[in-house]
Parts: C-alpha cells; sequence; structure tokens
C-alpha cells in the first residue's frame, strides 16, 4: 500500500517542447494517481537553469521535505551521485529516467541512445545502399547524451563504410541554433544524401538546406510534429521517404508508476530498459494524428505498464 | 647658499600643438616657501608634474642636492621627501583615511600598520588643524570635500619614515574656508621656518603674499618674473600674470529687490530661503555645512527627471568637476553645448553649425584657452575646465543660476570678468546663488544667507554683508 | 561629532539581516532544516559559490568583471576529477599554472588597457573548450581526500557552516586588513593616486587576478568535492550567481567598493532563496518566475532597510 | 600612412577585418561558395545585429548597465505572437504590435525595477528574465506553432540577392546610428553613461532617457525574436539562450566602450558577421567541439587585443 506516500519529480530543464510534454504528462497521469488515492502526492520541481548544481540543490530539498521517493531526469549522470547518494542514505527511493545517474543505489530508465544512433545509420543503409555523404547534427557539447547519440552515429558508419560524415554541427538541440550551424558549413559541404540527428534538430535543418536551394537530403526526424507535418507534407509532394526516432516524453510516467512499485516493495531491478518511439513511412500519418499541434509524438504508461517492464526485465 | 632640493633646468613640455612648459628653470632651496602664480593653462601643474616625477620633461634635466638626475621617476622623488597635494581629489575615496595613508606611505607595512599609520596621520592633523574633528576609521568618499582636502594636506605633510622635504600644494585652498585656509598656512610657515621647501600655487593672491618667501609667475609656459614675496604687491602680481588691473572688486549699487517677483524658495528647517528676480544671493558659512546641499536641493525640486523641459527653470555651475561636472570623453564643444542642447536642435535634432557657432561666442567671450573646440576636455588645464561648465550654464536660458563655489582653481583676471558677466546678467533679470568659500566673492552678492548645521543661521542685507558679521554668523553658538 | 554607523557597518549589516530573515522563513516552512543535517543539506552548495563569489569579488575590486567564472569553475572541476585524482602532480601543476593564467589576463588587460568584459568572454570560450577536450562526457571522479574534507563532520556546526566562515575571515583578511588588499582597493578606488604614490599598478592588478583565480580553483575542487564527479558544464550559473552574490553582500560593480563577508552572506542568500522556494510548492509554470521574484524581493528587502537605516541617521 | 593611421583608430574597423578575415579564409581554404556564405552570414548575423544594438544602448548608460532579460524577451515575443497569429497571414500587424506591446511592457518592468527598487540593472533584468522565461512557457507550454505563410515567406526569402533579415537590419541600424550620432537623445544617453551626476546637473532627464533606453532595448529584442520565430519556423522555449552572451559579445567587440558613454553601430555589423563566419569557418575545417571553443575564443582576444590600447578621448 502506497497511499501515505509521497514522490516528487526532480526536472532540471522545462525549455523546450519534449519537457513540456513530459512535464504535462506526469501532471496528468500523477493527478489521476493522487485522485484515486495511489499515492498521497506527486510534486514537479524545475530549476531555474539547466545546471547539475542548482538540481543537486533541489535533491537536497527535497531530502528535507519528506518525499518518499524521487523521480529524477537528471542534468549529468554524474554530478548528481552526491546529492543522489545523500538521499539513498535518507531511506528515499531515487528513480532517474532519460538524463539518468550512475550512482549505483538508484534506478535507472534508460534508453540505449548509442543504439538510437545506430539505427538511423542502419536505415539509411537500406534506403541509399550505394552511400554517400552525411551531415551529423550534435547537441550540447559536454552532455552525456550528446555524446552517446553520436558515438552511436559513428559505430554505424564504422558498420556501413559507405557513409562517410563530411560536416559536423553541435545545434544544442535547438531548432533555430541547428538552423544557424547548418546554414554555416552548407556552402563549403559537397553534396550531402543524408542528415542524422538528435531530436528537435530536424526540422531547422531542412530549412536550411531549403534556404541554400540544395537538394534535399533524407533527414532522420526527432518526432516533432512540426518534423511530422513537414515529412508529411514533402511526402505528399513529391513522396519523400525518411524515418523519425526519439525517446518518448511519457517515460516519466513509466519511472512514476517504477517508483510507487518500488514503494509498494517490488523487488525491481536496478536498470531497466524502454525502448525509444520510432516513426516509420506507413504509420507516419496516424502518429502525426495523435500528436498535439506543435508537441511532440509521446506515450504514457499505466500502471500495468510498468509492471510489464519490471517483469520482462527479470 | 645651501643646494637645492629640486633644480629643473630649462623644461620643455608639450602636448600636441600645445607648450605647456617652454623652457623653465625653478631651483627650490631649503627652508624658503616658493609661490607659483599664473593664469590658468600658465603651465603650473605641469611643472609640478615635472618635479613630482609624475612627467618627464621632453627636455630640459633635473638635478637634486647637487647631482643631475639622469633617471627622476616618482620613486626618485618620494625618496628625497618631495611630496604633492593635486587639486584634483588624490585619494581613494572608498578607503578609510588610515588605508589611504598606507597607500601614500610605502613603508609602512608589516604587521601593526594600522596602528602606525593612525598614529602617523593623526599626528599630522592635529598639528595642521588642531580641533579638527575627523575620525581617521571614516572612509574618505564619506567626508565632505574641504575634510577630504584637509586630510589630503595633512597627508602630505605627515612623516612616517622619510621626512616630507619639499612640499607642492598645487591650490590646497579652494575648498577651504578662511579659518581652514589660516591654520594651513601658519603650518606652512612653521614647516618653512624649521627647514623646510613648499611649492604654494593658489589663485588667490594674498595666501601668496601673506606665506610665500619668494613668488614666481608664470606666463604661457614661462617663467616671466620672479621676486622676493616683500618686493611684490597684489596690484603688481596681477599686473605680471598679463590680467588687465580692474578696480578692487566691489559690490555693484545697491538695488531695491523687495518688490522683485520671487524666482525660486526653499522652506525646511530654520530661516526659509527665498531669491529674487535679479538677485545675487550669496550661500556662506564654514564649509561643508550644508550649502552645496540646500544647492542640490532646489535643483532638484525644480528640474525634470523624466521629461525634457521646454524652457529650463534651473541651471548649475558645479564645483566639484570631476565629480559632476565634465564629460570626460566629450571634447570641449560638447561639454559645453550639453546643457543648451533644446535650443540649438529642431524636432530633436542638434544643428551642428548653431552648436559650433555657441561654442565660438563663449570661447571668446570667457577665453577658453585652446587651439581647437574639438579638442578633448581634458586637455585643457583645471582652470579653463572650469571656465567651460561657467559657460555651460550662463548659455541656457535658465532664469535662475545655481552655483557650487565655482571658481576653484579660476585665475584672477578670468574671476573679474567672470563677475562682470554676472552682474550683467543679474541686471538683465536674472537670479544668481552663489556659494562662495571665498569671502570676497561672498561680499558681491545683494543677500547672503550663513549656513550652520545644515541650515539658515542668519541673513544679512545691502550693507550688514561684511567679513566680521559673516564669520560671527558662522561662528555663533558654536563657541557656546 | 555625528554618531554614525561606518560604511563598512552598514554594507555588512544589510545582507544579513536579509539573510536572517530569509533563514526564519525557510525554518518556519520546514522545521525539520533546523537541526545539524539540515543545516548542511541547506548550506553545503553554498560553499563553491561563496568561493567563487569572493573570485568574483577581487575582480570587481579592481574595477572589472569576470564573465569567464562559470566556465572556469567549471574547467577546474574537470581537471580535479581527473588529473588530481589519477596524477595529483600534474593536477596541481596545472592548477598552480591557471592561476598564474588568471595573473597574466590582469596584467594584460591593464597594459593593454583592454575591457576586461570583452577578454574575459573569449577566456570564457578558451576554459569552456578546454573543459569539453577534457571531459567530452560527464565523469571522473572526486580525489578522496576532497570528497573526504567536503564531507567532514565537525563538532557543533555542519562542515557548510564552518567552511562558509573560514572563507569569510580569510578573505576579510586577505581584502580588508592585509596592505596588499588596501593597495587592489585603492586601484579600483582611485587608480591615479596609487600610480602617484610610487606602487605599481600592473603587480596590484596582477596580484588581484591570481588571488581570484585561487580562489576560483578553490570553488572547483570544492564543487567536486560535493557532487564526486565533473561535468564541461557544471558550473556554467555561477558567473552570474557570482556577480549576484557580490551585490547581495553589498558590493559595487565599480570604485572598489566591496565587502568579503557581505559576499559570501550573499552566496548563502542565493542558495537559501533556492531553496525557500522548494519548500513553497509553487506550479510547475511559474517556478522558474518564482526565482526572479525571490532575487527581487530580497534586494527591495535591502532598499527597505536601507531606508530604515538613514532614517535612523537622520534622528 | 596617415589615412592607415586614421582609419585604425576607428573602433569598428578591427570588428570589419576580423569578419573578413573568417570570411576569406572560409571561402578559400574551405571552399565554401562565396554567395551561399554571404547570403548565410549576412541573414543571422541580422538577428544579433538587431539585439545588439538594442543592448548597445543599454550598455552605452554606463558601467553595470546591462540587459539580461533580452534571450527571454525575444522567447515571450516569439511565442505569444506566433500564438496570436495561428498560422493566420490577416493576424501579421496584430502579431507584430502585441510583440512590440510585450517589449514595451518588459522594459517598462525592467526599469520599474530599476528605479524603484534600485536594483542594479544586471540583477534586475536577470530576475526579470525568469519571469518573462515562466510566463512564456505558461502561455502555450512550448508548442512551436507555424508563422503565417507571407511572414514566413517574407523572412526567409531575399530581395536582389541581399536576405531581406539583414535589410531590416539595416533599416534599424541607420534610424539607431541617427538617434545616437544626431540627435539629443543621442547626446543624452552619452551624457549619461559617462557620469550620471555630471548628466543630471547638467539638465538631462536622466530617468526619462533611461527608461526610454531600456523600453528600446526590450522592444528590440521582442522584434528580434518575432522575426527568429517566423524565420526558423516557429517559437521555440529556448530560442532567444544564444543571444545572451552574443548581444554583449556583439557590442563589445564592436568597440563600443563597455564603460559606457561612447557607443558604436558599425562595429555590431563587423562583430556579427565575425561571430557568425568564425563558427562557420571552424565548423568547415571540421574541428571537434573542444577545439573550435578555444579557437573561438583565442579569435575574440585576439581581435580585442588588435582594437585595445587605443589612446583615449578619439572623439
Ligand atoms: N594632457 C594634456 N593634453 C593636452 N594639453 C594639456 C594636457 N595637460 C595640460 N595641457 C595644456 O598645457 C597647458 C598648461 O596646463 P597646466 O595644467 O599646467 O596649467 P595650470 O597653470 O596648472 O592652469 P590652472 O591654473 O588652470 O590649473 C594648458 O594649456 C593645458 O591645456
Ligand atoms: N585623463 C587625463 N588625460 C589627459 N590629461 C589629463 C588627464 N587627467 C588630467 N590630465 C591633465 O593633467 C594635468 C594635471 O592634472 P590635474 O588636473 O589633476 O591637476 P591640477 O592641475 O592640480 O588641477 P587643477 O588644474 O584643477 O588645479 C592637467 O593639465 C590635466 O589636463
Ligand atoms: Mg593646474
Ligand atoms: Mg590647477
Amino acid at each position: 500500500d502506497t497511499s501515505g506516500k509521497k514522490i516528487a519529480l526532480s526536472n532540471n530543464y522545462a525549455g523546450n517542447s519534449w519537457r513540456q510534454a513530459m512535464l504535462t504528462s506526469w501532471e496528468k497521469v500523477t493527478g489521476e494517481a493522487v485522485k484515486a488515492g495511489v499515492v498521497a502526492a506527486a510534486d514537479a520541481f524545475t530549476t531555474a537553469e539547466n545546471q547539475a548544481t542548482e538540481q543537486a540543490a533541489q535533491i537536497q530539498n527535497m531530502i528535507l521535505q519528506g518525499y518518499d521517493a524521487i523521480v529524477l531526469n537528471a542534468a549529468s549522470p554524474t554530478a548528481l551521485n552526491g546529492a543522489v547518494k545523500e538521499a539513498c542514505d535518507a531511506g528515499i527511493t531515487v528513480v532517474s529516467f532519460d538524463g539518468i545517474v550512475t550512482e549505483p543505489c538508484a534506478w535507472r530508465i534508460a534508453v540505449d541512445f548509442k543504439e538510437m544512433g545506430r539505427s538511423q545509420v542502419e536505415y539509411l543503409s537500406k534506403k541509399l545502399p550505394n552511400g554517400g555523404n552525411l551531415l551529423e547534427i550534435r547537441g550540447l557539447a559536454g552532455v552525456f547524451v550528446d555524446d552517446e547519440i553520436s558515438a552511436g552515429i559513428h559505430e554505424g558508419v564504422k558498420q556501413f563504410p559507405q557513409f562517410k560524415i563530411v560536416g559536423s554541427v553541435h545545434g544544442d538541440w535547438a531548432q533555430d541554433v541547428a538552423q544557424k550551424a547548418v546554414a554555416g558549413v552548407l556552402p563549403s559541404l559537397p553534396e550531402v544524401i543524408g542528415v542524422v540527428t538528435q531530436g528537435g534538430d530536424g526540422y531547422g535543418a531542412a530549412q536550411a538546406i531549403a534556404a541554400a536551394k540544395r537538394p534535399m537530403p533524407v533527414i532522420v526526424m526527432g518526432n516533432r510534429e512540426d518534423e511530422l507535418k513537414w515529412w508529411k507534407e514533402q511526402k505528399d509532394a513529391n513522396g519523400y521517404e525518411t524515418m523519425s526516432v526519439s525517446i518518448a516524453p511519457g517515460v516519466s510516467t513509466l519511472a512514476f508508476w517504477v517508483a510507487q512499485q518500488i514503494l509498494d516493495g517490488k523487488e525491481v531491478k536496478k536498470d531497466l530498459v524502454v525502448p525509444f518511439l520510432r516513426i516509420d513511412q506507413d504509420n507516419l500519418e496516424q502518429n502525426l494524428a495523435n500528436t498535439q499541434a506543435g508537441g511532440v509524438a509521446n506515450v504514457e504508461y499505466t500502471q500495468a505498464d510498468a509492471i510489464k517492464v519490471i517483469e520482462s526485465a527479470k | 647658499m645651501p643646494k637645492a632640493i629640486i633644480e629643473v633646468a630649462d623644461a620643455k613640455v608639450s602636448f600636441g600643438a600645445v607648450k605647456a612648459l617652454d623652457g623653465v628653470t625653478l631651483a627650490i632651496a631649503p627652508g624658503e616657501c616658493v609661490g607659483l602664480v599664473g593664469h590658468n593653462g600658465a603651465g603650473k601643474s605641469t611643472i609640478v608634474s615635472v618635479i613630482n616625477g609624475g612627467l618627464a620633461p621632453h627636455q630640459g634635466s633635473i638635478a637634486s642636492d647637487g647631482e643631475v638626475l639622469a633617471r627622476y621617476g616618482i620613486n626618485a622623488a618620494r625618496s628625497r621627501g618631495v611630496r604633492c597635494v593635486f587639486q584634483e581629489l588624490s585619494l581613494c575615496p572608498n578607503l578609510t583615511v588610515v588605508e589611504n595613508t598606507r597607500i601614500l606611505h610605502r613603508h609602512l607595512g608589516g604587521l601593526g600598520w594600522r596602528r602606525r599609520a593612525k598614529q602617523v596621520i593623526e599626528q599630522s592633523l592635529d598639528a595642521i588643524f588642531p580641533g579638527h574633528d575627523i575620525n581617521t576609521d571614516r572612509t574618505v568618499g564619506d567626508l565632505s570635500i574641504a575634510e577630504r582636502q584637509m586630510v589630503e594636506i595633512a597627508m602630505a605633510f605627515s612623516d612616517a619614515g622619510i621626512a616630507p622635504r619639499l612640499i607642492i600644494l598645487d591650490e590646497p585652498t579652494s575648498s577651504l574656508d578662511a579659518s581652514l585656509a589660516e591654520q594651513m598656512l601658519a603650518h606652512v610657515r612653521r614647516f618653512v621656518a624649521s627647514g623646510g621647501s613648499v611649492i604654494l600655487i593658489s589663485h588667490i593672491l594674498h595666501e601668496i603674499l601673506t606665506t610665500a618667501s619668494r613668488i614666481v609667475v608664470m606666463k604661457d609656459g614661462r617663467i616671466v618674473a620672479e621676486r622676493p614675496a616683500a618686493a611684490w604687491t597684489e596690484h603688481g602680481l596681477v599686473e605680471a600674470m598679463g590680467s588687465v588691473v580692474k578696480g578692487e572688486a566691489h559690490r555693484r549699487a545697491m538695488r531695491d529687490l523687495a518688490d522683485a517677483p520671487v524666482a525660486i524658495e526653499h522652506v525646511g528647517r530654520g530661516t526659509p530661503f527665498r531669491a529674487r528676480r535679479g538677485e545675487i544671493v550669496g550661500l556662506a558659512g564654514l564649509a561643508g555645512h550644508g550649502q552645496t546641499e540646500m544647492l542640490m536641493r532646489l535643483h532638484a525640486a525644480s528640474s525634470a527627471d523624466w521629461l525634457p523641459r521646454r524652457d529650463p527653470a534651473v541651471t548649475f555651475v558645479a564645483g566639484d568637476r570631476r565629480l559632476n561636472g565634465i564629460f570626460e570623453l566629450w571634447s570641449i564643444l560638447k561639454n559645453l553645448s550639453v546643457a543648451a542642447l533644446g535650443d540649438l536642435a529642431q524636432h530633436g535634432v542638434v544643428k551642428g553649425d548653431a552648436e559650433a557657432e555657441r561654442a565660438g561666442e563663449w570661447k571668446r567671450r570667457i577665453e577658453i584657452r585652446t587651439p581647437d573646440m574639438a579638442s578633448h576636455i581634458l586637455s585643457l588645464s583645471g582652470g579653463n575646465q572650469q571656465k567651460v561648465l561657467f559657460a555651460r550654464a550662463l548659455s541656457t536660458r535658465a532664469p535662475v543660476v545655481l552655483m557650487d563655489d565655482p571658481m576653484r582653481g579660476v585665475d584672477v583676471g578670468t574671476k573679474q570678468e567672470v563677475y562682470e558677466i554676472i552682474r550683467q546678467e543679474a541686471a538683465r533679470g536674472r537670479t544668481f546663488v552663489w556659494y562662495s568659500t571665498e569671502m570676497e566673492e561672498v561680499c558681491l552678492c545683494d543677500r547672503v544667507y550663513v549656513f550652520r548645521e545644515g541650515a539658515i543661521a542668519a541673513e544679512l542685507q545691502g550693507d550688514a554683508v561684511t567679513e566680521e558679521n559673516i564669520l560671527a554668523a558662522s561662528f555663533a553658538g558654536l563657541a557656546a | 561629532m555625528r554618531r554614525t554607523l561606518s560604511a563598512d557597518a552598514m554594507r555588512l549589516a544589510i545582507p544579513a539581516l536579509s539573510l536572517t530573515i530569509l533563514l526564519a522563513a525557510v525554518f518556519w516552512l520546514q522545521p525539520r532544516a533546523m537541526s545539524y543535517v539540515g543545516l548542511n543539506l541547506l548550506f553545503n552548495l553554498a560553499v563553491p559559490i561563496a568561493l567563487a563569489t569572493i573570485a568574483q569579488m577581487l575582480i570587481m575590486s579592481v574595477n572589472d568583471l569576470d564573465l569567464s567564472m562559470g566556465t572556469f569553475v567549471s574547467f577546474v572541476a574537470c581537471v580535479t576529477a581527473t588529473f588530481l585524482r589519477e596524477a595529483p602532480l600534474v593536477g596541481m601543476l596545472i592548477l598552480f599554472g591557471v592561476v598564474v593564467v588568471y595573473a597574466g589576463l590582469g596584467v594584460v588587460i591593464h597594459l593593454r588597457n583592454l575591457p576586461s568584459i570583452v577578454v574575459s568572454l573569449g577566456m570564457s570560450f578558451v576554459w569552456a573548450g578546454l573543459a569539453v577536450l577534457l571531459l567530452p562526457a560527464p565523469g571522473g571522479q572526486a580525489p578522496d581526500w576532497v570528497r573526504a574534507l567536503m564531507t567532514m563532520k565537525p563538532p557543533v556546526a555542519p562542515m557548510a557552516i564552518v567552511a562558509s566562515i573560514l572563507i569569510a575571515i580569510v578573505a576579510h583578511f586577505v581584502v580588508m586588513r592585509s596592505s596588499l588588499g588596501v593597495l587592489i582597493r585603492g586601484v579600483g578606488g582611485n587608480q591615479r593616486s596609487v600610480e602617484r604614490a610610487g606602487w605599481s599598478v600592473v603587480g596590484a592588478r596582477a596580484a588581484a587576478y591570481g588571488l581570484a583565480g585561487v580562489f576560483a580553483v578553490l570553488a572547483g575542487v570544492a564543487l567536486v568535492g560535493l557532487t564526486t564527479s565533473a561535468d564541461a558544464n557544471i558550473a556554467l550559473r555561477y558567473t552570474l550567481l557570482s556577480i549576484a552574490g557580490v551585490i547581495l553582500g553589498g558590493g559595487e560593480f565599480i570604485g572598489g567598493r566591496v565587502s568579503p563577508i557581505g559576499a559570501v552572506i550573499g552566496a548563502l542568500t542565493l542558495t537559501l532563496a533556492g531553496s525557500f522556494l522548494s519548500f513553497l510548492r509553487i506550479s510547475p509554470d511559474w517556478q522558474i518566475g518564482a526565482q526572479g521574484a525571490i532575487l527581487i524581493i530580497v534586494l527591495a528587502l535591502r532598499l527597505l532597510l536601507n531606508r530604515l537605516e538613514k532614517r535612523e541617521k537622520r534622528r | 600612412m596617415r589615412l592607415l593611421d586614421r582609419i585604425s583608430r576607428r573602433p569598428w574597423i578591427w570588428s570589419w577585418f576580423a569578419a573578413f578575415l573568417a570570411w576569406f579564409a572560409t571561402i578559400v581554404t574551405g571552399g565554401a561558395s562565396t554567395l551561399g556564405l554571404s547570403q548565410a552570414a549576412l541573414t543571422f548575423a541580422a538577428f544579433s545585429i538587431i539585439v545588439g544594438i538594442g543592448q548597445m544602448f543599454v550598455i552605452t548608460l554606463g558601467p553595470g548597465n546591462i540587459d539580461l532579460s533580452v534571450p527571454s524577451t525575444m522567447t515571450l515575443a516569439g511565442t505569444v505572437a506566433l500564438k496570436l497569429m495561428d498560422v493566420d497571414n490577416a493576424m501579421i500587424l496584430p502579431g507584430l504590435m502585441i510583440a512590440v506591446l510585450i517589449g514595451i511592457a518588459v522594459g517598462v518592468f525592467n526599469y520599474a525595477l530599476i528605479k524603484a527598487l534600485r536594483i542594479p540593472p544586471i540583477i534586475a533584468t536577470l530576475s526579470m528574465s525568469f519571469i518573462i522565461q515562466s510566463a512564456a512557457i505558461w502561455t502555450n507550454r512550448g508548442l512551436r506553432i507555424k508563422p503565417p505563410s507571407v511572414l514566413a515567406d517574407f523572412t526567409t526569402a531575399t530581395t536582389l540577392g541581399v536576405p531581406n533579415v539583414s535589410l531590416v537590419a539595416l533599416v534599424i541600424s541607420v534610424c539607431a546610428w541617427f538617434l545616437l550620432e544626431k540627435t539629443i537623445y543621442g547626446r543624452w544617453i552619452s551624457a549619461i553613461g559617462q557620469s550620471m551626476p555630471a548628466a543630471r546637473m547638467a539638465g538631462i532627464p536622466v530617468d526619462g532617457t533611461r527608461f526610454v533606453t531600456y523600453l528600446f532595448c526590450a522592444v528590440l529584442a521582442a522584434l528580434a525574436g518575432y522575426l527568429l520565430a517566423c524565420f526558423s519556423g516557429g517559437a521555440a522555449l529556448n530560442m532567444g539562450t544564444e543571444y545572451l552572451l552574443m548581444s554583449i559579445a556583439v557590442v563589445v567587440l564592436g568597440g563600443t566602450a563597455v564603460a559606457g558613454g561612447d557607443s558604436n553601430v558599425p562595429g555590431i555589423w563587423g562583430a556579427s558577421l565575425f561571430m557568425f563566419l568564425v563558427v562557420s569557418m571552424l565548423n568547415t575545417y571540421g574541428l571537434g567541439a573542444g577545439i573550435r571553443l578555444i579557437m573561438t575564443g583565442l579569435i575574440i582576444i585576439s581581435v580585442i587585443m588588435l582594437a585595445g590600447g587605443r589612446q583615449p578621448g578619439a572623439r
């Protein structure tokens, strides 16, 4: 019985549509759970700036506030370890997701980011068997997710040597930054047949390439509604084909249920894996219809889903 | 004759086209006080900088105690006991008096320096200004301008290891009232009598005449006359400086202004302040007793902070020009025109030719010594900067002019001209509110308010405006 | 003689009062904070901020501003979590080297009369680049002695409080009491007069920058001690935090008017303000905005206290 | 020789020189297409120029004056305007109006904090930026709405080969230059930047002028946000982030005095082009993020070293 337990969400950033969708899903799912009396409280906290130090302070405050579990999307996989350890020592269950932490006492709901990068190249190798030049758009330098996805992409290129990365820019996961960076290198790039991305930057790249009046390469999208819509337009106009892949923001709700299960006394493995959410040519329309205008393609989880994930990890 | 402490031979310094020093030879012997006078921009401060080691002359040599020094700089000067009081504030306003003493005396370091520095400066302050009430643990920025000047003077005379031998005072009394100035001059005489040397620069000639043993007159970068003090008269000095000799400064004929409309007033603690149209109202009293605050209050009350006024009500001539006078990045021209831009513009756009014309007019009228009004304001000597501030205020249409001891550093000749301009403007109906530390100027006013402890203590009118009455009103109550 | 509080004392009284008020509010909202462990949790992340604030304050005392504080502390954190652990000697050498670089920056800024804002802006890119080279992905580990130091449990008061007091005392002694401190602040107050007294202003500026480098290095080391590992972006926020801390503590941008004790109190106040907000439970949409609001309130408090002080003085 | 000497005194020449070098290097050694690179540079520099000019006016007001609320103002103006227009071409003007109104509101609040609560501008605008960011989150929770087609086409198109956004920036720059160099207002802000007490005593309406300047900066930021959102196909919550440092960097690199009182419009163009081109150049060389950052920093420092050391008082 967890009806007396209090769970907190520690979030380090709210400045993009993915995080907003994540917070919305959390609010929706936990709101119902609280109403149904499954848990006593499920409060969300966001730091003003995307900084590990600030999040560490936030976690320390949660310890003081007496939460029973902390669900955590971390600014850094390692820099919060000190605070997470303090929380564990105070008897608090810590479940990290998306941005996971390496501290052994915490649970991790991870996405295989490396695989996410590698699968993009694999997809391209099927579509463009002859290979060619790729442009890589990376995220924020020095951040774990960026490093992982990029490593996966490079692994993929090693696996499919017909591809060559001719340019690599940092788009900071922001569409205007990606657009600017791509526009800056494009004039000095040879013909590019594919663009591998990290999510949130595909549409910016498409715009920069269109502005330079170059042939449109295959741009791997990141599940944002504007990307899907642009893809749909292109598809209708000239049969443009690509794929889209990203982690679903609703994974926060999975983490919530996992935390609830742990508090309930269930035996749960420390490392759980969730699949990423992939959209292909044939299920584009369906996914687009389910996505809020201007939002991100999403999946929300139920208690039953969580139990299934926990069981399958055993 | 004993060897000169410092001897400058044929020094030449020029700033661009301006020859600030054009072959100056000057020797200061132990036990003498050399008075240095000259018009604004004559080169006095420049020769001071040379003697002080802050400026290497482009030509000429410097000797000390009989030996010619090839490498002469600030530290060489200081180790020979040369000290300097600059007129512009040269203390660190964010440090306490004691900490400033530490800065000045490089050898005061080590454990317990605070105690030693306190001793050094307090001894000196007590010796020069007996009865002063300056707390040496206070931050200099919190002191009044007069107190700061006192501290600076005391600092120059203080002894912490290297005894001072030659002290240069560049207009040291400009912010001091008569009694403090007299205390300082008395100390200078004592210091000289005990074998020290002093160079005294001042535009207040009787100070020079009563204190110096030898008087040197400079004009346009040269020494034009040099005689023992006893051989000079005030008249002769003025003549040697090249100013047109006018009669004694005199109060203009009494006018009955009782019926004139009130131009500006302020009711606060003590007697209310009131100035009528066309009147010259003096603010007197000991320095730092609320005169500047009164001017600030009058200014704040009738100037707009949010919207520009079509017709300005008041204008202000700053005394502390570094703090609230000049704009350091600008040319002389822009500095002059800034207060009257409304009249020099059309639809908000400044008319360049009108501006230049107005500036040229004032350059002639008030004799600003510069080859080009477009050159930088800091290239002017201190007195000339002050003239620019005057021109700035007078060139507006404001009916009331507030003046905060505006003649600091202005030479005798120019002062007479400015007095004349003030008289003319007053006759045309302008009102002047004039704070001054110089008795002579206060006595030029139609009516005088004497300040004590932040409030008006007495009001003197007409023939009652005399030095004795003002001093009496300034000190009344204090003695009791 | 009028009895007045000295400007320095006032500079201190106001931040101290606002800290006290905020602390009272936090205790009222969350009584659990009123304990040894609670205080440590509230304040331990303030220790590196306090050190960075002192570093920024030293730079501000010579009328300059350091926009690279955040990236520099991040870089030091990366060095600490890598070299200082694996090859302590090399690590020490690097940290010593960067302090020298800081002093060198002071010299260059002075000699070429450069605006410190631009130079430090450029340096912020350099430090960030070096940090990314060192740790492309977060990682590394704090040297054990650093970790031990930061998690020490001294008797009576928790480490966070002891460390803050220690920092304040040391900085106060260096900046306010020593001859060097007087010289540095003198340069901020009136450079010309310091020059006229025969001091080397370059030397003073270099010393100020070098000292700032030392404190910033300490900030980076302390930070890693708390977080156990580093990443290239770990302390980016410290640039603005350190400036805000100096201002909250009664310092000013120009004129060499600074207060080390005030700066430490400012850093503590900033940290506490964040906690205060989490205890309030605001809607997620407005949590970020509330951080702005609390800053405004704390500074408005400063104004209020200032006013009261003035009225007191006038009486 | 005399001419060269005169030109090298111009504070803006160095940023232009650096921009040209980066442009030239990218084309010659990187093999970039001249037209493509030039167009891209003009396009993206335009946004930095617009926010940079606003920031320049504020920085001219003197030490400590800086507007950190620029990025969040851009975000709020962009999100609200796009939400209001909702892909409807008829709503373009109301959208622009609301963006400008947001700018005005931000300016009013900023100056209210600075004036009424005596909060130092850096902290006041930082606090404000948090509140604005919250407002942006609250209004539409980060949903990206597409701009009206006419506007999207206008912002991405070129006229005679020149990008439209850079033409907008040019018009704004000319107005700003005129304001600064020819009008009373320009004199006033320069005077205030040199000495606020002196400006007050010279009869300048100091508060009004400062207020208008903060207003102006916020409105320009809002305008830039509006244009950027339309240009990049929708507003994002993080879209202004990089314009915080950028707006300051282009101002100071462009030769505007950080200590206030002296501003420089042409320099902003040089610096904005340079900041874009230097990143393009390093991207073209395919250097890693770390090296790229270090190079960017070193280049910024070299530019300021060349430009610095000017004798004061060249005006
Ligand atoms: N840095 C400078 N640049 C250009 N010209 C200068 C500079 N310093 C002084 N001058 C010029 O040198 C001349 C001598 O100036 P100086 O300051 O020595 O005059 P002064 O006799 O002290 O005058 P005052 O009585 O006004 O103080 C003046 O014409 C002044 O304009
Ligand atoms: N920043 C500066 N740049 C150029 N010249 C300067 C600067 N500051 C001062 N000067 C010049 O140095 C000379 C001496 O400086 P300062 O005005 O401080 O002393 P002073 O002559 O005793 O003052 P005053 O002239 O008011 O009596 C002056 O001629 C002045 O023009
Ligand atoms: Mg002089
Ligand atoms: Mg003088």
